[in-house]
C-alpha cells in the first residue's frame, strides 16, 4: 500500500481517458491526415537528389566495384535498421499485453511499407557483395574461401539467399499492416471518399467483426508476428555480415550481429516514439496519446542505451585483452585511429546522450524526454553506419580473402553524390512512410477502444487510483 | 619503468638437422630436476617434457614423412600466460625470459590453457625422488612441489652462472662462444648431436643466432631465409625461430600408393 | 673434488628483479671432469660436473674425436646408474639352492677367499662372458682368463660379427671404418640405424648435423634402405622399403647400373674389380631383372617402377661424390647376411670412396702395443659351444662381467638351464640384479664408470690414433661398497699367484704405464713436459689423439665383385605367418642395458613416443583389415614361442612386416625395469627363430616369420602422443607447425 | 475469473509460517540425506587436498574440467535472484511477489557453493588468499589485476554481499511478525533482526526505497557477474573455442535462463511441500514459463551465433573444435541432449498454456532446463582444450573421475541443504509482498466479463 502512496501524487498524468465522444470521432480524425504538401514536397526533392546522386555514381564507378558505394551501403543499413524492426515492436508489445502499446501499434505498423524501399534499394547492392571463393591462388596468409557465415558455397549464395530473405520482411510486415487495420478502415469506410474509399471497401470489406473474425485476425497476425521475429534477426545478420564484417580480413566479431539487432529495436523504438510525439504534439491526439507510451518506452530505451555499451564492451575487451595482431588492427580501423571521431558521435548518440537524459525519472515521464533521447540515437546509429558499413567497403578490396587486414586503410570522406545518397535514401523512406499515413488510419481504432475497456479509476483506502485490467 | 635489456636470450631450431633422437630430451630431465616420467603419468597424460619432440606423419605408406618438431618454451615477448596469472607468478623479466615464480604460484592453470605452445606442465603428483636418487638433483635449480605450473627456462641458472662466472669474475663478454666453451649453454643445446638448437643473445652482433633474428624482424615474415616462428601470426612474438625443413624430393600427398 | 656453499660471492646473492627467482642464487661451486660414458652403443668422451662431491650431469666432451661435444639419449644414464636406488652396494654370497633369490650381503674379504677358492679348484675350467672390451680392462680380462685356461666371450643380443666380417673381407682389416658422412654429399645406406643405435650413433649424427648444414656447404642427400621406418628412415630423403635379406641384390644392381652407365670416376679399376668380366659378372643383376624380387614397391617418391627407382639412386649415388655405402643392422642379419653387406660396401670401391674425405675413413690400429684397436667379434653359436662346455663339464666356473645373457639370448640356446644347475660356479660382476645373476653363487658390485678407471680405444674411432681415459670422478656413496671389475681380477690373479702378464697393481696402475708409453710416443694432443704432468693433462683432456695417425687402406678389390656374387644365395626364413618380424634396438633402451634407469625407460621412442611398454607396430591398413586399433594387446607367434605387445598402429610400417622392439620384457631387476602388466611388456628375442648367418655363424634375427592374433584385451598404450591422430592440419601458411622448403633456395 | 483467494493477514501468517512454526515428517530425513552427502563430498575434498590433483581427470591439454562447469554453472543459477526480484520489480510484474524470496535465497546459496569449486580445483587451495587480496607488501606485489581471475572473485563478493543485503532489507517486516510470534530465544533473535520495525508509514517508505535502489544498483553488479567469469574464458586467446566476442551476453542471458527454471523448480517443490496453494499459484508458473519462452529463444540466438562465428574464423584448430563437438562421440550425443533438453524440449512444453499450468510439465521442462545447461557448460569449456591450437600431437581427451563426480554431487546436495535450513528460520515467501499483492488486487467488468485487474499508478 505504502508504495502506492510514494507514488500517487502524479497518476493523473499517466492516462488521459478517451471518454464516449472522443472515441466516436477517432475514426474520421484518423483517416483524415492533416495538411503535410510541404513534408511530401521536401521529402521528394530530396529523394531526385538520391536519385541523381546515385546515377552519378553508377555511371561514375559502375556497380561491379563495391568499395565507391559505401555511404549508400551505410544509408540503406540506417534505414533499414531503423524501419524493418518497427512492425516488430508493435507485434511484441501485444504479445505481452502492455496497455501502453496501445497509441502507437499502427504508427510502427506502417512502417512496413518502407521495407519495400530497403528491398529495392538493396537490389544493387546485392550485385556488388565481391566472390566467397578465393579467385586467385592462395597466398601466404590468405583463404580459399573468405572468412564468411558460407562455410561452404552452397548454390546461389549468397546472392539469391539474402534476396529472398530481404524479400519476405515487408512481406510479412505488410501483411501484419493489412490485418491488423482491417477493422479501423472497415470501421472508417463512411468518413472517406473517394479512391480511399474504394480501396477500404476493397481491403476491408469483408469485414463482419464477428468473434470468429476477430479471432483469425488475431491469430494470423501472432504468426506471422513470430514468424517475422525468426526471419529478422537472420536478414540482420546476413547485412551485418556479408556487406559489414566479411569484407573487414580478420574481423570476426560473434556479437556485432547482435549488437546491429539491438541497435534495430532501439532506433525504430526511437523512430516510433517521434513521430507518436508529433503526433500528440502536433497532430491533435493528444486525448489519445498519454504520457504512458512515452514514460514505458523510455525505460526500455534506457535499458537499450545501456545494453548498446554492454555489448559494445563485451566485443572491445575481447579484441583488446588478447593483444593478438588481427583484433589489433580491427581495433585501430574502426575504433582507435581511422574512424576514432564517428565512433565517438556513435557512441554519444547511442549511449552517453540517451542514458544521460534519461536516466532522471522527471525527464522519462515527461512526454518529450524520450523523443528527445530517440533523436539522439537516431543520429548515433547514423554514425554506427557509416563508420561500420563505410569502413567495410574501403577496407581494401585486395586483402578480404586474407585471414587478417595488415594494413590499417584511413577513413573515407563523403563526396557530393554520397551526400545526396544519403539524404536521398532517407527522403525515399519518409515519402514513403507519409503515404503510408495518408493510406492507412493513423490510429489503432479498435485497440484503444478495447484499451479504454480496460482500465477505470477505482478508490483504495482514502485516493483513487487506476485499475489495470489484465485479460487472461 | 624501463629497463634497457643487455641481453635478450633466443635460440633457433634447425628442423633440417634434428633427428628427434631425443637427446635434448634426457638432457633437459637431468638438468632441470624434472621429476621422473612414470608409466602412469604418460598414460594419464601428464608427463614433463620442459623441450618435447613432436612427430608429426606426412603423406602414407610408401611416400610417408615423420616430421620431427622439438617445442620447448617460446619465451614469447607478448606471451600470453603473463598478463592471465592473477599471482604474477609468472613474468617476463629483463633479458627477455618468460620466468615462472614457483613459490607464488597457486595452481589456477589459467596460464597452461592460455599458452598458445602447451609447454607449462602442472604438478598433479607431488614429485618424489627415491632417496639415493636425490643426489644426482640439480641444486641450481629448485624442486617443484604438487600443484604449481613449471616449464622451460632457458636454463637460467645457467644463464646466472655464466654471468657470475664469464661477465663477473672475468669481466669478458658474454656470447655464444663463451657460453659453450664452458657448459653454459642450455642443457638441450649442449646435448644436440647434430646441433639442431642454436643459443644466443639476440642483442650480440657477434653471436649465431642474431643473424637469423636481424633477418626476421626485417622482412614482413615471408622471404627466402628458412627462418619462420610457429604460430606467428597470433603476434606472440616468441625468442625461438624455426628454420624450414628442406625436402629435397617432391612429395606428393595427393595420391598414396600401398 | 667438489667445494661448499660459502663459496658463493655476496654480489651473487643479490636480488635483482622484485620477485627474486629462485634460479637466481646460485649456491655452490661447480666443476667438471672429464671422462668416458659407457650407457651408449659406443663409448663417449664425456665431461661430468660435480657439485659437492656428487655427480649432478654429464655432457659431451667438446674435444673427444669421435663425439665432439655431442650427447646421446642415454649419456646422462650414468648419473641414475651411479645413483640407483636398487644399486647392489656390497658383495652378495647365494644362500640356499641356486635362482632362490636368497643372497647374504658379505664382506669383500670372504668373498674374494671364497671365489679365489673355486677359482683354484676350478683351474682350467673358468669362463668369461662380458659385454665386447677394449681398452687395459680388455686386456686384464683376457690375461686373467689366459692364466685360468679359459675363454671369455664378448657378448651382444644383436652382434656384429657378420659385420665386422664383411668389412674385414671388402676393406682388408678388423678395424671398424668411420664413415665421414660430413664431408659427404650422398649417403646410401641399407638397414643401419646409424643415427639412432647403430654401432657409434653419436659419431655419425655429429656427422648428420654438418651432412644437412645448406647454410654454408651443399646439403646432403640421403637415401636409406630398411625394412622397417627407423629413425635413420625417417631423417632420410628417400626411404625405400625392401624385403630382409634382399639388400645385397639391391647393391649389386646399384653396381650394374653404374658400370653399365660409366658413371664411376676415372680412378676405380672396374676390370680389377669384376676380374675382366665387366658387366657380364652382374648381368643378372640388372634392375629389370630383380626389380620384381625386391619387395620394394613401386611409385617411392615419384619413381614409377622399381627399375627405374634402382636407375635414378644409382645415378644419384655415383653423380653426387663423394658418396658413402653402409650396411648393417636388418641388413646383415638374415642368412646372407654376410652377401648383403659385402654388397653393400663394394659399392664404396665402386665410386672410389675409401679412405677419401667424405668417404669410408679406415681407422689406424692402437698406439699402444698391447692395446687393440677392435674387440673380438663373439656370436650367438659361441655361446652355445660354451653352453656346450659346460654341459660336457669342460667349463666349471663362469664369470660374468657386467653381461646379462640369460635375458639378452633367445631362450632356445637353454643357457638358464645350465646356469641353474649346482655343478657350475658362477660368480656375477655387476651393478644391478637382473636374470642371469639371479643364478649366481657370488655376485661382486662393480664400480659405475663415474667411479672407476678405465680406458677404451673407441671403435669405430674418427680417423686417426685415439685413446679415451676414464677417470674416477665421485667416490661411492658411504653406505655403498662396490670395487672395479678389473682390480678384483687383478686381485684375484695376484693371490693365486697368475698375475704373471700382469704387471700392475691395479687398473689405474696400468693406465699410469700407457701414459707414460704415449708420453714416449711425444706426439698426439696432450702435452706436458714430464710424465706426471702428461698424466694429469691426460685426465684433463679425457684421452689422447693424434689427428696425422691416420688408417690406410689395406682392401684388395682384385675380382672382389664375382668373390661377392658366390656367396648369394636366397635368404632362408623359419617361423609361421606371413609377417617378417623385424626387431630393433630401442633408441634409449638399446638391447635392455640401461632397462634399470628410469629416464631411459621414459624417454619416449622417436617414431611412436612410446615409453616403459613393448609396442609393436603394424601398418595401419592392415591393422584395419584386422580390426586391430592402437592399444589393443596382440599376440605375435613364430613357430619357437609368443610373446605380447600393445599395437601401435603406424602408417609407415610396411604391410608386410611386423616390428618389436628390444629391451623390455625383463623379469629380475629393479621395479622400473620390471613392473609391469602382463601384455605390455615382452623380450623380442625369445621369439627369434633359430636361423644362422652363412660364414659368420651369427644369429640371423631377421630370418623369423611370425603371425599375429588380436588377444580381444587392450591397454592403455603409454605414448607421449595425444589421442589423435598427430597430422598437420592447418588451412594456412600461418598455421602450417612444420614448414618446408625445397633444396637450392639456400644453398650458399 | 480471479484466481486463487484474498486471505485475511493472519491466515496468510499462519499458512507463511508454518515452515517455521511447525516441522513436516519429511523435513529432518531431507536434511540427513543431503549433509550426509555433502559429507561425503567433504572428505573427497580433504582427500584431494591431501593427495593433489592427480586423482581428478585432468591432464595436460584439459586443465580446467568438471569444477569450472560446475562453477559456472552454480554462478549461473545465482542469476535468478536479481533477475525475479530486481528486474521484474522494476518491472512492477505482479506474478513476481512470491518467487522472489526463494530466488534471492538461491542465488545467495548457489553463490557461495560456485565460490568453493574454482579454490578447490587450484593446485595450492591454502595458498589461494594470494589470489584474493593484496599481500607481500614488502615486495609491493599485488594480486595481478590484469588477470580475469581478479576480476571474478571481487565481482562476485560484490554480488554476493549486496544480494545479502537485498535479502536482509526485504526481511525485516516479516522479521517483525516473527518476532510478533515466537518466544523464548527465538524471539529475542528475531527482534534483533528486525532492528525494530514498527511498520509506519516512514519505515514502509524507506524499505521501499531501499529495495527500489537496492534493485536498480545491483543490476550492474548482476550483468558484470557472469560477464567477467564468461571473461575468464574470453580473454584465453590460445584456447580458440573460448576467444568468443558474443559471451558475455550469452553467458548471462544462459545464466538468467537456467536460474529462473531452479527457481520455479524450487517454488513448485515450495508449493507441494507446505501446501502453500493459495500463495504459489498456477498463474505465477505460467507467467515466469513465458519469461522463460522469450528469455531462451534470447539464449538460442546467441548460442547459434557463438557456434556460427566458431566456424566463421576457418581456423583449422577451431574448425576441428566443432567437428569434435559435434561429429565425434561422445561431444555429438552431449550436444544434441544439451540443445534438446536446453531449448527445443523446455520450448516445447510451454508452448501451451495448459502444460503451462500443469506443475509436473512444468518441473520437467525446468530440470531439463538445467540438466542441459551443465551440459552447454561443459561442451562449450572441454573440447576447445582438448583440441588446443594446431598442435595435433598434443590433442588429448579428458574423463572425469569418481571423485569429480561426487564432489560435484556434493555441490547440489549442499544447496539444498542451506535451503532446507533457511527454510526452517525465515519465510520463503515474503509475507508482506503477499499482503500487498492481495490489497492491490481487484477485478473489471467488461460485459459480461469479469477481468482481474491491479491498481496501477501507471
Amino acid at each position: 500500500m505504502a508504495e502506492l502512496k510514494t507514488l500517487n501524487h502524479h497518476y493523473k498524468d499517466m492516462w488521459v481517458f478517451p471518454d464516449a465522444e472522443d472515441l466516436a470521432g477517432l475514426p474520421a480524425k484518423a483517416t483524415s491526415l492533416g495538411k503535410t504538401r510541404l513534408l511530401l514536397w521536401v521529402t521528394l526533392i530530396l529523394t531526385v537528389l538520391g536519385v541523381v546522386g546515385f546515377v552519378m555514381r553508377a555511371s561514375a564507378d559502375g556497380l561491379s566495384n563495391y568499395e565507391p558505394w559505401g555511404y549508400y551501403m551505410a544509408a540503406f543499413s540506417f534505414v533499414f535498421m531503423v524501419t524493418a524492426p518497427a512492425p516488430l515492436v508493435s507485434v511484441a508489445f501485444r504479445l505481452i499485453r502492455s496497455h501502453w502499446r496501445r497509441p502507437l501499434t499502427r504508427i510502427a505498423e506502417i512502417f512496413a511499407l518502407v521495407g519495400i524501399v530497403n528491398f529495392v534499394l538493396y537490389i544493387p547492392l546485392m550485385l556488388m557483395i565481391p566472390e566467397i571463393a578465393n579467385p586467385n591462388e592462395i597466398g601466404h596468409h590468405s583463404l580459399d574461401i573468405r572468412r564468411t557465415l558460407w562455410i561452404q558455397v552452397p548454390w546461389g549464395a549468397p546472392h539469391f539467399w539474402e534476396t529472398a530473405a530481404m524479400f519476405s520482411l515487408p512481406l510479412m510486415s505488410c501483411l501484419i499492416l493489412l490485418l491488423s487495420s482491417t477493422p479501423d478502415m472497415s470501421a472508417s469506410i463512411q468518413y472517406v471518399t473517394g479512391a480511399k474509399k474504394k480501396l477500404y471497401i476493397f481491403l476491408a470489406g469483408y469485414w463482419k467483426g464477428s468473434k470468429r473474425q476477430w479471432l483469425v485476425m488475431q491469430a494470423a497476425i501472432g504468426a506471422l508476428g513470430g514468424l517475422y521475429f525468426l526471419t529478422l534477426p537472420f536478414v540482420q545478420f546476413l547485412i551485418s555480415t556479408d556487406l559489414g564484417m566479411s569484407l573487414i580480413a580478420g574481423w570476426k566479431d560473434s556479437i556485432f550481429p547482435a549488437i546491429y539487432t539491438l541497435m534495430g529495436f532501439q532506433t525504430s523504438l526511437a523512430a516510433i516514439l517521434i513521430v507518436l510525439y508529433v503526433f500528440r504534439k502536433w497532430g491533435g491526439y493528444e486525448r489519445f496519446i498519454g504520457a504512458s507510451p512515452f514514460w514505458s518506452a523510455s525505460k526500455i530505451l534506457l535499458g537499450l542505451s545501456l545494453l548498446w555499451i554492454y555489448h559494445m564492451f563485451a566485443f572491445f575487451i575481447t579484441f583488446w585483452y588478447g593483444r593478438m595482431e588481427v583484433e589489433q588492427n580491427i581495433l585501430n580501423y574502426l575504433f582507435v585511429d581511422s574512424w576514432f571521431w564517428i565512433f565517438i558521435l556513435n557512441a554519444l548518440g547511442s549511449w552517453l546522450i540517451p542514458f544521460g537524459i534519461l536516466v532522471w525519472n522527471p525527464v522519462r515521464r515527461a512526454d518529450w524526454g524520450a523523443p528527445l533521447a530517440g533523436v539522439f540515437v537516431l543520429f548515433g546509429a547514423l554514425m554506427f553506419n557509416v563508420r561500420t558499413f563505410v569502413g567495410a567497403f574501403n577496407a581494401g578490396r585486395e586483402q578480404i580473402y586474407d585471414i587478417s587486414i595488415t594494413v590499417v586503410p584511413p577513413a573515407v570522406a563523403p563526396d557530393i553524390w554520397d551526400l545526396f545518397m544519403l539524404i536521398g535514401v532517407i527522403g525515399l523512406a519518409g515519402l514513403v512512410y507519409l503515404i503510408g499515413l495518408k493510406i492507412f488510419p493513423v490510429m489503432n481504432i479498435w485497440e484503444i477502444k478495447e484499451g479504454a475497456m480496460y482500465q477505470k479509476m477505482g478508490r483504495l483506502f482514502r485516493g483513487n487510483y487506476l485499475v489495470l485490467a489484465k485479460p487472461e | 619503468m624501463v629497463v634497457k635489456i643487455e641481453h635478450k636470450w633466443g635460440m633457433v631450431v634447425d628442423l633440417d638437422k634434428c633427428t628427434g633422437c631425443q637427446g635434448c630430451v634426457v638432457a633437459c630431465q637431468a638438468e632441470n630436476n624434472l621429476p621422473i616420467n612414470t608409466k602412469d603419468l604418460f598414460m594419464q597424460k601428464r608427463a614433463f617434457e620442459w623441450i618435447r619432440i613432436e612427430r608429426y606423419w606426412e603423406g602414407d605408406f610408401p611416400n610417408v614423412k615423420a616430421r620431427y618438431l622439438p617445442v620447448m618454451c617460446q619465451h614469447c615477448g607478448n606471451a600470453p600466460c603473463e598478463p592471465v596469472c592473477p599471482v604474477y607468478a609468472t613474468y617476463h623479466n629483463d633479458q627477455g625470459l618468460n620466468v615462472q615464480v614457483y613459490n607464488r604460484c597457486v595452481g589456477t592453470r589459467y596460464c597452461i590453457n592460455n599458452c598458445t605452445y602447451q609447454v607449462r606442465f602442472f604438478n598433479f603428483w607431488e614429485p618424489t625422488w627415491p632417496e639415493r636418487l636425490q643426489n644426482q638433483l640439480n641444486p641450481d635449480v629448485t624442486v617443484r612441489t604438487r600443484g604449481i605450473t613449471e616449464k622451460c627456462t632457458f636454463c637460467v641458472q645457467r644463464i646466472r652462472r655464466a654471468e657470475i662466472t664469464v661477465e663477473r669474475r672475468e669481466r669478458t663478454k658474454l656470447n655464444d662462444k663463451t657460453m659453450a666453451a664452458r657448459n653454459f649453454m642450455p642443457a638441450c643445446v649442449q646435448a644436440c648431436p647434430t646441433n639442431a638448437l642454436m643459443f644466443g643473445d639476440q642483442n650480440n652482433k657477434e653471436d649465431k643466432i642474431h643473424g637469423y633474428f636481424e633477418e626476421l624482424h626485417g622482412h614482413d615474415g615471408h622471404s627466402d631465409s628458412r627462418g619462420y616462428r610457429i604460430l606467428e601470426e597470433i603476434g606472440t612474438d616468441p625468442s625461438v625461430i624455426y628454420l624450414k625443413k628442406v625436402d629435397q624430393f617432391k612429395m606428393e600427398h595427393s595420391e598414396s600408393h600401398g | 673434488m667438489g667445494a661448499v656453499a660459502c663459496d658463493v660471492f655476496e654480489d651473487e646473492l643479490k636480488v635483482q628483479s622484485p620477485v627474486a627467482l629462485p634460479e637466481d642464487l646460485v649456491k655452490g661451486k661447480e666443476n667438471w671432469y672429464a671422462t668416458l660414458c659407457r650407457t651408449g652403443p659406443s663409448s663417449e668422451g664425456v665431461v661430468v660436473r660435480v657439485i659437492e662431491g656428487r655427480a649432478k650431469k654429464i655432457q659431451g666432451n667438446p674435444n673427444y674425436p669421435t663425439n665432439l661435444g655431442a650427447q646421446g639419449v642415454w649419456s646422462d644414464l650414468g648419473l641414475q646408474q651411479l645413483y640407483h636406488p636398487d644399486r647392489l652396494s656390497n658383495p652378495l654370497r647365494l644362500n640356499g639352492e641356486k635362482a632362490s633369490g636368497r643372497f647374504d650381503s658379505i664382506t669383500w674379504g670372504r668373498a674374494l677367499d671364497e671365489v679365489s677358492k673355486a677359482l683354484e679348484s676350478r683351474d682350467g675350467a673358468v669362463a668369461m662372458i662380458s659385454p665386447p672390451m677394449r681398452g687395459h680392462s680388455a686386456v686384464i680380462a683376457d690375461e686373467f682368463i689366459k692364466a685360468f685356461g679359459g675363454k671369455r666371450i664378448e657378448f651382444e643380443s644383436l652382434d656384429l660379427k657378420t659385420y665386422r666380417s664383411a668389412i674385414k673381407n671388402i676393406f682388408g682389416q678388423d678395424i671398424q671404418p668411420h664413415y665421414d658422412i660430413g664431408n659427404a654429399e650422398y649417403v646410401l645406406s641399407f638397414g643401419a640405424d646409424f643415427l639412432s643405435t647403430w654401432v657409434s650413433p653419436t659419431q655419425w649424427q655429429v656427422g648428420y648435423g654438418e651432412f644437412r648444414d645448406s647454410e654454408h656447404s651443399h646439403r646432403g642427400i640421403m637415401t636409406h634402405v630398411d625394412s622397417r621406418f627407423s629413425v635413420t628412415a625417417s631423417n632420410a630423403d628417400r626411404w625405400i622399403p625392401i624385403t630382409p635379406g634382399q639388400e645385397g641384390k639391391l647393391a649389386l644392381s646399384i653396381a650394374y647400373v653404374i658400370i653399365e652407365e660409366q658413371l664411376y670416376p676415372s680412378g676405380v679399376d672396374v676390370n680389377s674389380l669384376t676380374s675382366g668380366q665387366g658387366l657380364s659378372s652382374l648381368a643378372a643383376y640388372s634392375p629389370e631383372n630383380i626389380g620384381n624380387q625386391l619387395g620394394a614397391p613401386e611409385h617411392v617418391l615419384g619413381a614409377h617402377s622399381v627399375p627405374e627407382l634402382i636407375r635414378t639412386v644409382a645415378r644419384e649415388f655415383a653423380s653426387h661424390r663423394p658418396a658413402i655405402a653402409i650396411g648393417g643392422g636388418t641388413a646383415g642379419a638374415s642368412t646372407n647376411g654376410l652377401f648383403n653387406l659385402e654388397a653393400i660396401y663394394l659399392l664404396n670401391h665402386l665410386v672410389g670412396s675409401v679412405g677419401k674425405e667424405g668417404g669410408v675413413i679406415l681407422n689406424p690400429e692402437s698406439p699402444v702395443k698391447n692395446l687393440k684397436a677392435t674387440s673380438n667379434a663373439h656370436t650367438l653359436s659361441d655361446l652355445e659351444e660354451l653352453i656346450r662346455d659346460i654341459k660336457s663339464s669342460k667349463i666349471k666356473m663362469l664369470i660374468m662381467n657386467n653381461v646379462n645373457p640369460v635375458y639378452g639370448s633367445p631362450d632356445w640356446i637353454g643357457l638358464e638351464a645350465v646356469l641353474n644347475s649346482d655343478d657350475i660356479y658362477l660368480v656375477s660382476i655387476d651393478s644391478f640384479m637382473n636374470e642371469t645373476n639371479q643364478y649366481a653363487d657370488m655376485i661382486l658390485p662393480d664400480r659405475n664408470f663415474i667411479e672407476d678407471w678405465g680406458n677404451d680405444v673407441p671403435e669405430p674411432a674418427a680417423g686417426y690414433q685415439t685413446i679415451g681415459i676414464q677417470q674416477p670422478i665421485v667416490n661411492p656413496l658411504s653406505d655403498m661398497d662396490p670395487r672395479s671389475s678389473s682390480d678384483v681380477l687383478l686381485s684375484l690373479a695376484q693371490d693365486l699367484g697368475k698375475d704373471g702378464n700382469m704387471p700392475w697393481k691395479s687398473l689405474e696402475d696400468a693406465l699410469k704405464g700407457m701414459s707414460d708409453e704415449l708420453f714416449e710416443l711425444n706426439r698426439g694432443s696432450v702435452s706436458g713436459s714430464t710424465k706426471q704432468e702428461f698424466w694429469s693433462n691426460l685426465l684433463r683432456q679425457g684421452g689422447w689423439w693424434d689427428k696425422s695417425a691416420v688408417g690406410q687402406d689395406r682392401s684388395n678389390i682384385s675380382g672382389l665383385i664375382s668373390k661377392v656374387i658366390d656367396k648369394d644365395k636366397e635368404p632362408r626364413l623359419s617361423g609361421d605367418g606371413d609377417f617378417y618380424l623385424v626387431p630393433f634396438l630401442h633408441n634409449s633402451l638399446l638391447d635392455g642395458r640401461n632397462g634399470d634407469m628410469p629416464w631411459a625407460q621414459g624417454t619416449p621412442d622417436p617414431i611412436t613416443s612410446v615409453a616403459w611398454q613393448t609396442w609393436i607396430e603394424i601398418n595401419d591398413k592392415v591393422a584395419n583389415e584386422r580390426g586391430i586399433r592402437e592399444g589393443d594387446v596382440i599376440e605375435v607367434k613364430s613357430g619357437a614361442s609368443s610373446i605380447t605387445g600393445i599395437a601401435f598402429v603406424s602408417p609407415a610400417q610396411p604391410p608386410s612386416v611386423i616390428s618389436v622392439p628390444l629391451g623390455q620384457g625383463r623379469t629380475k631387476g629393479s621395479a622400473y625395469a620390471t613392473d609391469r602388466l602382463d601384455g605390455e611388456s615382452a623380450n623380442v628375442l625369445d621369439i627369434i627363430e633359430n636361423n644362422k648367418i652363412e660364414g659368420t655363424e651369427g644369429l640371423a634375427w631377421a630370418a623369423t616369420t611370425v603371425s599375429i592374433t588380436n588377444t580381444g584385451e587392450s591397454l592403455r598404450i603409454a605414448k607421449f602422443e595425444g589421442d589423435y591422430e598427430s597430422r598437420e592440419v592447418g588451412f594456412t601458411e600461418g598455421e602450417e607447425l612444420i614448414k618446408t622448403t625445397s633444396p637450392g633456395d639456400h644453398d650458399h | 475469473m480471479q484466481e486463487g483467494r484474498i486471505l485475511p493477514p493472519e491466515q496468510i501468517n499462519k499458512d507463511l509460517l508454518n515452515s517455521i512454526m511447525s516441522t513436516p515428517k519429511w523435513y529432518w530425513p531431507a536434511v540427513g540425506i543431503c549433509s550426509f552427502i555433502v559429507l561425503i563430498a567433504a572428505t573427497v575434498v580433504a582427500y584431494m587436498i591431501n593427495k593433489g590433483l592427480g586423482i581428478t581427470g585432468l591432464n595436460r591439454p584439459v586443465m580446467w574440467g568438471f569444477f569450472i562447469t560446475n562453477f559456472v554453472f552454480w554462478i549461473g543459477i545465482s542469476h535468478a535472484g536479481v533477475m525475479l526480484s530486481a528486474i521484474l520489480r522494476l518491472a512492477k510484474a505482479e506474478w513476481r511477489r512470491p518467487a522472489s524470496r526463494a530466488a534471492e535465497v538461491l542465488t545467495i546459496f548457489s553463490l557461495m557453493t560456485a565460490m568453493t569449486m574454482p579454490i578447490i580445483h587450484t593446485g595450492r587451495p591454502w595458498r589461494s588468499l594470494y589470489w584474493f587480496f593484496p599481500y607481500d607488501f614488502a615486495r609491493g606485489i599485488f594480486p595481478n589485476i590484469r588477470s580475469p581471475l581478479v576480476w571474478d572473485p571481487s565481482a562476485i563478493l560484490t554480488y554476493l554481499t549486496s544480494s545479502v543485503l537485498f535479502v536482509f532489507i526485504a526481511l525485516i517486516p516479516d522479521f517483525a511478525i516473527l518476532r510478533d510470534n515466537t518466544t523464548g530465544l527465538k524471539k529475542i533473535i528475531y527482534t534483533k533482526l528486525a532492528m525494530g520495525w514498527q511498520g509506519n508509514a516512514r519505515q514502509w517508505k524507506l524499505q521501499i526505497v531501499a529495495g527500489i535502489l537496492l534493485s536498480a544498483l545491483i543490476l550492474p553488479v548482476f550483468v558484470s557477474v557472469h560477464s567477467i567469469v564468461s571473461w575468464d574464458f574470453g580473454m584465453a586467446v590460445s584456447v580458440k573455442a573460448w576467444h568468443s566476442t558474443v559471451f558475455a551476453p550469452y553467458f548471462v542471458v544462459g545464466a538468467v535462463h537456467s536460474g529462473v527454471s531452479a527457481v520455479i523448480f524450487v517454488l513448485i517443490l515450495l508449493r507441494q511441500a507446505y501446501g502453500w496453494h493459495d500463495y504459489i499459484r498456477r498463474e505465477h508458473v505460467e507467467a515466469l514459463c513465458r519469461l522463460l519462452i522469450v528469455v531462451s529463444t534470447g539464449w538460442f540466438y546467441y548460442f547459434v551465433m557463438e557456434i556460427i562465428f566458431g566456424i566463421y574464423g576457418r581456423e583449422a584448430d577451431e574448425v576441428a573444435i566443432r567437428t569434435l563437438q559435434f561429429t565425434i562421440y561422445p561431444w555429438n550425443y552431449i550436444m544434441i541432449i544439451f540443445i534438446v533438453t536446453t531449448y527445443f524440449l523446455p520450448i516445447f512444453l510451454w508452448s501451451r498454456k495448459v502444460w503451462r499450468r500443469n506443475l509436473l510439465i512444468v518441473s520437467i521442462a525446468c530440470i531439463s532446463v538445467n540438466i542441459g545447461m551443465w551440459l552447454e557448460r561443459y561442451i562449450l569449456f572441454i573440447p576447445g582444450q582438448i583440441n588446443k591450437q594446431v598442435f595435433t600431437f598434443t590433442w588429448a581427451n579428458y574423463t572425469p573421475s569418481l571423485f569429480e563426480g561426487i564432489i560435484v554431487l556434493g555441490t547440489f546436495a549442499l544447496v539444498t541443504l542451506l535451503l532446507l535450513l533457511f527454510s526452517k528460520v525465515m519465510p520463503l515467501i515474503p509475507l508482506y509482498d503477499i499482503k500487498e499483492g492481495d490489497i492491490l488486487k481487484t477485478e473489471v467488468q467488461i460485459g459480461r466479463r469479469t477481468v482481474p485487474a491491479t491498481f496501477r499508478e501507471d
